[in-house]
C-alpha cells in the first residue's frame, strides 16, 4: 500500500496525523502515557478547565445508554494555573500538539484564561462554549449566536498568536447560524460536536442514573448527528473544523472528514479501549491507502452530496 | 504500566449465587501488582461500551502465564454476560488498576467483607500469611462465600448473617466491636462491602482508635484515572477518583455523609 | 404476581393499554395485522398523511447507524381522503384507538386535513409539526414556537371534539417552550420525540448513503434524548404526554413515563422484531407488577429527581 | 401470513466467495410460499436493528420442518456475521416475504442471472421442470456459483464471465440477444442481478417482444410494507415497494433511469 501523508493543519498548526483525543476522557495525558508514546497522537486536548479549581459535580457521573454514555463529571480540574505549572510541561516532553480547553462563567474568565495559555504557550485553545454540565454560564453561549460571538471575541483578542478554536453545541436549533457567528468574531477552527444532552433513569429506584439528573451523551450513538452538523457546518464556515463524536473506527473518522473535518477527536471510545486512537489512526491511513490518497487532507470535504 | 488484554478463563466455579473464576493473565501480576485491593477493568461483550470494574479476589506471580482469579455476583447486563463466559474463553482485561490496601506482609489485620465485598479481604488474608482474623457478613447461610479459604488462611473466621441462619445473627459491625473489645492490637481494620457497612465499620475502628481503610464503589468510564467520573467525595470537600487515588482509601478522608 | 390495570388515558380517550405504535413504522397496520390481532395495541398512529397523495423521496432512503437508523421516507402516502375511504374502516375491525397523523404545508391544510379527519371519526390527531424531511413547512412549525402555536390553533379549531396531539421535533434550542406553545395555542396532548436529524456518508463512494443526504434518526441510540425531552416537557406542561423514541424494552417503556408520559410509542423496534410492541408491553406490567402497582398509569411523572 | 422466527442451520457449504446454508424452516414455506423469487429477512446478530433482505434459493414443503436454501455473499458486516454461523445454530428468520416471479409450473422461461442474483434463479429452474433455459453471468470463472445445479435442473445453460476465464467473454445482455435470435418461444425472461444488467437484458427481451420480469433490490426497514422505505421508481411516476410489491417487477413498469 502506498504510504499516505498523514499531516493536517489546522489554522497553521500542523498536526502529523488527524487523531486528536478529545477534551474529558483523557485527563491531562499522564494515564495514558503509560500506555503509549502521547507522540504516536496527532493532539490531545486537554482536560476542559476553568479559572479557578473546580470538584465537579458529585457522583455517579456516568451511565451507560444504547451505544452511548452520559456524563455529568461538570468541569473538574484543578484550574489553569495548576495546568501551566504541573501539566504542561509534561505534556510538552512528548512531540504532540497541545489544545488547552477552556470553560468561562463570564467573556472575561475566557479572556483571562486565553492570555495565561497563550503566555504558557499552548498550541491552540479550544473555547467551550458547549458544556452542558455547568448551569452558569455554559449553555447559554453555546446555543446564541450574539454570545457566542462575544465570547469569541474576547477569547481571541486575548489569544495573541495562538489560534482559537471555537467548540459548539449539538443541542441547538441550528448550529451552523452558530458556527457562522463563531466564525464572524474571529474563531480560527470550529470544533464539534461536544455532547447531546439525555438522561436515564433506574427504574427500580426511580432515581435518574446521574446524581445531576440529566447529563451529555457521547459514544458511538451520537455518530450519525456529528457527520450531519459537521456537514452542515462545513458548507457555513470557511474555517477548518475538528469533528469529533461518535467515533471508534477509522471509517467513522473518515466519514467526518468526507463531511468537512480536517482533524478527528476520538473521546469515549477510549474508555473500552485505551488504544483506539491509534487504532483509528491506522484504519484511516488504511483507508485513505486502499482509495489511493497520498495526502489524508483529500478526504477532507469531499463527501458527494446527492 | 503492562496492560494485558487478552485472559484465558481456566477455571469457574458457582458460588451460590456468585462466579469464581481464574484467569491467565499473561505478565499482569508481574508488571502491576501492588497490594492486595486492587481491581481489573473487564469488557463485557461488544454492545456494552463501558468495562466493568471486579476486585482481584488473589493473584500470583507464575510461568508463563500469571494468575489471577476474581468472583462476583451477575447483578446487571455486564456481570451477567461475564457469568455466562466459560472456561476456554478470553476475556479483554485492564489492569491491574487502583490502589490497593496500605499493608505489609507482617501485619496482622482484621479484615472485614460484606456479601459481594468479601473477594478482595481474601487476597489480603493469603498476603499476611494466616496472621490476619475476618470477620465476614453475609444476607444468610446459603449467599455464604469463600469461607474455606478464610478458614485455611486466617488465625480466626468470624461469620455474621444477617438472618442469623449462618454464625452471629447481626450485622458485622457488632462483630467487629467484640473483637475489637477483646484485641486492639491489630494494625488496622481493612473493609469492603457496601457504604453503609463500611460506615459503621468505620466508625467502630475510629472509637478503638484502630486505623481503618475501605475499599469504595463508584461507577466507571475509563478506570485509570483519565476520565474523572468515579469521583468519591472527601471530608475535606475534595472529590477524589476511586480508579486512580482508590479504591482504597483511609477511612477518616472519607465523607461519609456525602 | 397482581394484575396490573393497565388502561391509562390520553385527554379523554381510552387506551387499553400504554404502548402505541409511532407513526410511519407500521403503515396503516394492514402488515402488521398478519401477524396479531391489532386489538392487542393500546393505539395506532397511521402512517403520516398529506393533504394530497404524496410518493415521498427517492431510495435509498434507509441507513444504519449504532443502535439506530436513518430514515428519509419523506411522508409518502395515500393522501387523507384515500385514508378515510380505504384505511380507517380496516382499522375500525379492531378494539383499538386510531390515531391519524398529519403534515401540512400550511395552517390551513392542517385545518382542511382534521376537519376531514374528525368528521371521519379517528380517536386523535396527531399534527406533525416536525417531520424533518420535507423541506416546505415541516421542520420550520416545529423550530419555532410561535408557528407551532399557529399550527395547533387551527388544528383544534377543526378537530371538533377529537382530541389534538402536537408532536414535537427534537432537533431544538429548547424543547419545553416549544412545548409550552402547543399546549398554550390548545394542545390537548404532546408527543415527542420525533427523528433527531443525522447523516451516514458511504467513505467508498463518498456518497451520503441517504439519497436525500440527511434523514431522521430513531432506535435505542436515542432514547437517553427522548427520556431527557420528556422529562424537560412534562416539567413544564400539564397536558399528556406520549413518550417514544428508541423504545425496544419494558424498561425502556417504564423510563419515559417515570420521566413523565403517560403512554409511549414503539416504533425503529418494529423493523427487528414485529412482535416488540407486545414484548414492551408484557414487560412493563411485569415490571409495574414487580413494583405492586394496581395501574400503569401509577408510573407516570413519579421519577424522583436527586 | 405465518412467520416462523427460528429457523435451524442443517447444512453450510462454501461456494467460492459465496455461502450456501439449508434452513428448517417450520411451516414458513406450506405458509407462504407462492412463486420463486420471494425472499426471507435475517436478523444478523444483536447489533444490528436492521434484518438482511435475502432470496430464497430453493425451498420445499417437509416434515416437521420445511426446509429452504440461501446463498448469500459476505459484503459487508450483516452478511459477514451470517457467513460466520455454523451448522446447528439458529437464525431469526422472518418470511416467505414478498411476490416472486409470475409464473407457471408449465411455462418455459429464460433466466437469467448476474453474480450473487443467480441463487433465486435456481428456484425458478426446479419450479419448471427441467424446461427453462439458464443464463448465467460471473465475474471470472472462480465465482462460478450453483452451476452444477443449473446444468441438472435446466435444458439449456449458458454461462459468460467478464473477464472471459469461462464461457462467453462477455455481458449476459449478449448472450440472452443469442438465445432469443435462435428461439423467441419463451414464455418470458426472468432476471436478477446488478441494476444495470436487469436494465439491459429488459432492453433485450422487449426487442424481442418476450415479457421481461426483474427481481430489484433496495435497502429495507420492516421487509413487509409498513415502513415505505424501500422505494423503487416506476415508470409512471410512482414510488412501489420492494419488499411488498416485488421484489418481482415487471421490467416495462420500471423506471430504468431513476
Ligand atoms: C473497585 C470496584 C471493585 C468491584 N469488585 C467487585 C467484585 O469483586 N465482585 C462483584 O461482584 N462486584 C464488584 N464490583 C461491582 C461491579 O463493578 C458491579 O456489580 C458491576 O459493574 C455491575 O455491572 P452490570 O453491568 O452487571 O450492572 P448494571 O447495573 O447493568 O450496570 C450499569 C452500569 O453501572 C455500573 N455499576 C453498576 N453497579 C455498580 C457498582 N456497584 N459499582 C460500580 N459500578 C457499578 C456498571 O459498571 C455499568 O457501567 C466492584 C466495583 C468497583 C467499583
Ligand atoms: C430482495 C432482495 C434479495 C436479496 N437476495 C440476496 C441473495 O440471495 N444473496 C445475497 O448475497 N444478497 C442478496 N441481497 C443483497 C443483500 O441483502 C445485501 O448484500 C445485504 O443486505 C448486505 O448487508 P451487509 O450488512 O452485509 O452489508 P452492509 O453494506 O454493511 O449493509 C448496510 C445496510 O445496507 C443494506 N444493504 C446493503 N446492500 C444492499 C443490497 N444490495 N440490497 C439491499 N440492502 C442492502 C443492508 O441490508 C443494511 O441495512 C438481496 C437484497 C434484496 C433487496
Ligand atoms: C467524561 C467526559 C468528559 C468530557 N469533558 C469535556 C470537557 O471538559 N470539555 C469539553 O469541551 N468537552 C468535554 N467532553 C466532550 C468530548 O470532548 C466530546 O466532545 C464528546 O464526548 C463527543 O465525542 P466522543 O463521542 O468521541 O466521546 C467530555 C466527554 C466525556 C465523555
Ligand atoms: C421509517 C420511519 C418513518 C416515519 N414516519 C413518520 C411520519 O410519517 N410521521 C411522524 O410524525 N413521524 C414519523 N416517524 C417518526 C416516528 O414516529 C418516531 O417519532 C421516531 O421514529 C422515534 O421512535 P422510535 O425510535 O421508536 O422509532 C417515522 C420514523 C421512521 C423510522
Ligand atoms: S473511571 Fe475514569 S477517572 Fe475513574
Ligand atoms: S422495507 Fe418496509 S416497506 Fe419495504
Amino acid at each position: 500500500m502506498p504510504d499516505v501523508n498523514l499531516a493536517v493543519n489546522l489554522a497553521g498548526v500542523t498536526l502529523k496525523n488527524p487523531i486528536v483525543v478529545a477534551s474529558g476522557t483523557f485527563g491531562f495525558g499522564r494515564e495514558y502515557s503509560r500506555f503509549y508514546d502521547l507522540g504516536e497522537l496527532g493532539g490531545i486536548c486537554a482536560k476542559g478547565l476553568t479559572l479557578h479549581p473546580r470538584e465537579g459535580n458529585p457522583a455517579p457521573r456516568i451511565a451507560e445508554t444504547p451505544m452511548g454514555i452520559l456524563n455529568s463529571v461538570g468541569l473538574q480540574n484543578p484550574g489553569v494555573d495548576a495546568f501551566i505549572r504541573e501539566e504542561l510541561p509534561f505534556l510538552r516532553q512528548f512531540d504532540v500538539k497541545v489544545i488547552a480547553n477552556i470553560s468561562g462563567n463570564t467573556p472575561e474568565e475566557y479572556g483571562v484564561m486565553c492570555e495565561m495559555l497563550a503566555d504558557a504557550g499552548v498550541d491552540l485553545i479550544e473555547v467551550n462554549i458547549s458544556c452542558p454540565n455547568v448551569k452558569a454560564g455554559g449553555l447559554a453561549y453555546g446555543t446564541r449566536p450574539e454570545l457566542a460571538a462575544e465570547v469569541t471575541e474576547t477569547a481571541k483578542a486575548h489569544a495573541g498568536n495562538v489560534p482559537v478554536m471555537v467548540k459548539l453545541s449539538p443541542n441547538v436549533t441550528d448550529i451552523a447560524q452558530i458556527a457562522k457567528a463563531a466564525e464572524a468574531a474571529g474563531a480560527d477552527v470550529l470544533s464539534l460536536i461536544n455532547t447531546l444532552r439525555g438522561m436515564r433513569i433506574d427504574t427500580k429506584t426511580r432515581r435518574p442514573v446521574l446524581k445531576m439528573n440529566t447529563g451529555g451523551l457521547s459514544g458511538p450513538a451520537v455518530l450519525p448527528v456529528a457527520v450531519r452538523m459537521v456537514w452542515e457546518v462545513a458548507q457555513a464556515v470557511r474555517v477548518p473544523i475538528l469533528g469529533m463524536g461518535g467515533v471508534s473506527k477509522g471509517e467513522d473518522a473518515a466519514q467526518l472528514m468526507l463531511a468537512g473535518a480536517s482533524a478527528v477527536a476520538v473521546g469515549t471510545a477510549c474508555f473500552a479501549d485505551p488504544f483506539a486512537p491509534l487504532k483509528v489512526r491506522d484504519e484511516l491511513a488504511a483507508l485513505a491507502a486502499e482509495q489511493k490518497l497520498s495526502a489524508i487532507s483529500q478526504l477532507t470535504g469531499e463527501v458527494k452530496p446527492w | 504500566m503492562k496492560v494485558e488484554h487478552s485472559c484465558k478463563i481456566v477455571e469457574k466455579d458457582r458460588m451460590g449465587d456468585a462466579v469464581y473464576m481464574v484467569l491467565e493473565a499473561g505478565h499482569m501480576v508481574r508488571a502491576s501488582f501492588r497490594t492486595p485491593g486492587q481491581f481489573v477493568h473487564i469488557k463485557c461483550g461488544d454492545g456494552l461500551l463501558l468495562r466493568r470494574p471486579i476486585s482481584v479476589c488473589t493473584c500470583q506471580e507464575d510461568e508463563p502465564d500469571d494468575l489471577l482469579a476474581i468472583a462476583f455476583e451477575a447483578r446487571g447486563e455486564g456481570t451477567g454476560w461475564l457469568a455466562r463466559r466459560e472456561v476456554g474463553e478470553t476475556l479483554d482485561v485492564l489492569g491491574l488498576l487502583g490502589n490497593g490496601f496500605s499493608m505489609t506482609r507482617e501485619g496482622r489485620y482484621l479484615l472485614v467483607g460484606g456479601g459481594i465485598g468479601v473477594p478482595p479481604l481474601r487476597g489480603c488474608a493469603q498476603y499476611t500469611g494466616g496472621r490476619s482474623t475476618a470477620v465476614l457478613g453475609f444476607r444468610s447461610e446459603d449467599k455464604v462465600i469463600l469461607r474455606n479459604c478464610f478458614e485455611d488462611e486466617c488465625a480466626k473466621v468470624l461469620i455474621a448473617t444477617d438472618d442469623g441462619s449462618l454464625g452471629y445473627h447481626g450485622f458485622v459491625d457488632d462483630l467487629v466491636r467484640r473483637e475489637l473489645e477483646e484485641d486492639r492490637n491489630y494494625d488496622g481494620v481493612l473493609a469492603c462491602g457496601p457504604k453503609p457497612m463500611l460506615k459503621s465499620v468505620a466508625d467502630v475502628a475510629a472509637a478503638f482508635g484502630v486505623p481503618c481503610q475501605v475499599s469504595m464503589e463508584e461507577r466507571m468510564g475509563c478506570g485509570v484515572g483519565a476520565c474523572l467520573v468515579c469521583a468519591c467525595d472527601m471530608k475535606d470537600g475534595s472529590r477524589k477518583h476511586v480508579c486512580k487515588d482508590g479504591p482504597v482509601f483511609d477511612a477518616r478522608e472519607v465523607d461519609w455523609d456525602a
